[in-house]
């Protein structure tokens, strides 16, 4: 039995933020993926806290930059929030702190992202 | 299967030490259950966190490359861990039963190409002082070596 | 060794599974990890927090007899713990390369005779179904099989 | 190296209180059974919080066991305090929640025990 992405939504001030929990692996990436296409073809900007992530893989990295980049085709807007410290490490080997907005909260919405 | 004692010798030195063995299908389902044997192998070995936390993040990839490119998916496909300590290095062995992988092919992005795959190579890069294929023995396919300081 | 594929075939029946299995030299500082070990494991088998809290309290014990009686300490004896889901249950065997242990020489004692020793068996035997030693095969010195039912 | 049991010692209400944590197994139970022998021949009182115990095996359970039964010969106090679920889980297989005295809290002292 698949191990089902730990994901919650909500609407947060006008936007669509997805909260990610638990850890975000091979297991998991493609539903994360789905999820993510889903909601930018659905034209909605997209805040995704990992507050609840303790671990992610490669894969989970590769949905957040495919979404990313059609949001970003789609002039809609894509930022992270709430980066623990052991994605952040992933994202900056992965030099994609300097790609992503990356917000410290999810309150102010998208800020100046 | 022969008796344990040759397959985890302890090794030559004082200081060398087998920590543990661990064998699964390579199945995405059994990445949580490396990852915790790494972690806590790593931590006997007195690894500090943040080390624990790069050979952690280093062995899944690995894996998952074993999963995808080495065996294609098939869920029958095993996949051997190894973790012990040699002097002052945490020595991690991968083994699989697939067909030889030339490494050549093995190609990270440039990672100023924006795209979603590969990372994970950098991913093990970054945690490992070294990373190898080490020449195939006893009928497997492939053994990748890492190792890294324990500090 | 053999390569991995007959080592952890999958079972027999379609709902059969090998989830893993573990080499570890006969060491109390070993027993953390195979207890994260049993523990993912039997997560994994869709066993209740209560089942696997057992199974790990069980596997923990039967490790420990197998430190101190099997191997009598000898720190370069070998324990293979085997995880697998055979039908319904959950079945795990541990396996040493020690003499032949008599089975009637494993005596709990009567939990109304307080003393410090002799509860492991009690612990055993209330995590799982059945506890038994099957016939030894391949070197190996003895087989513990525990079972318990998916719950 | 090996690890070390996790252990505090206060003295609380003219009680020794030694407070317990993490993983209490065959690698650490030799200093817990230390530990206590020494405060008993020492002939001290004990009050042992088990709060912060996430696991006990047999061994850890023996060296209560023994602890208590010299503490009684000496006619000295001996109880448990706090005792979380699965600690309690194992006693109970033991039938050692009737023999030892088990407190809620540290702060009432020995209480009736
Ligand atoms: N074990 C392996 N066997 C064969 N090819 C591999 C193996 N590992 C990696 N590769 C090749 O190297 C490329 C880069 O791998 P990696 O950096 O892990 O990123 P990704 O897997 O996301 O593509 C893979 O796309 C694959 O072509
Ligand atoms: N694997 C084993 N090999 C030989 N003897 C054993 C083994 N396991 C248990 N025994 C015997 O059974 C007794 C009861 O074991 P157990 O209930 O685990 O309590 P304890 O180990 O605390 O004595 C032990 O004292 C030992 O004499």
């Amino acid at each position: 039995m698949a191990r089902d992405l730990e994901m919650q939504s909500e609407r947060h001030g006008g936007v669509d933020v997805l909260h990610l929990a638990g850890e975000v692996d091979l297991e998991v990436s493609s539903q994360l993926r789905r999820t993510l296409l889903e909601r930018v073809e659905g034209k909605r900007d997209l805040l995704i806290d990992l507050n609840g992530v303790s671990y992610i893989d490669s894969s989970g990295v590769a949905s957040l930059i495919e979404a990313f980049q059609r949001a970003r085709k789609d002039g809609l807007r894509f930022a992270l929030a709430r980066v623990p410290e052991g994605a952040m490490r992933v994202l900056k080997i992965a030099q994609l702190d300097r790609i992503f907005p990356i917000l410290p909260d999810i309150d102010i919405g998208f800020g100046e992202a | 299967m022969t008796g344990g004692r040759d397959v985890v010798r302890s090794g030559d030195s004082e200081s060398d030490e087998m920590v543990c063995e661990l064998r699964v299908h390579a199945l995405p389902a059994r990445l949580r259950l490396i990852r915790r044997v790494v972690g806590e192998a790593a931590r006997e070995l007195d690894c500090s966190p943040g080390v624990v936390e790069g050979l952690v993040s280093a062995v899944d990839e690995a894996c998952q490359n074993i999963i995808r490119y080495a065996y294609k998916g098939d869920p029958k496909g095993v996949i051997l861990l190894r973790i012990e300590r040699a002097g002052d290095n945490a020595v991690i062995r991968l083994i699989d039963y697939a067909e030889p992988v030339d490494p050549a092919g093995i190609q990270p992005r440039p990672l100023d190409e924006l795209r979603p795959g590969g990372l994970g190579t950098h991913l093990i890069q970054a945690a490992a002082d070294s990373v190898e294929f080490e020449p195939p023995t006893q009928g497997a396919g492939n053994i990748l070596k890492l190792v890294k300081r324990i500090e």
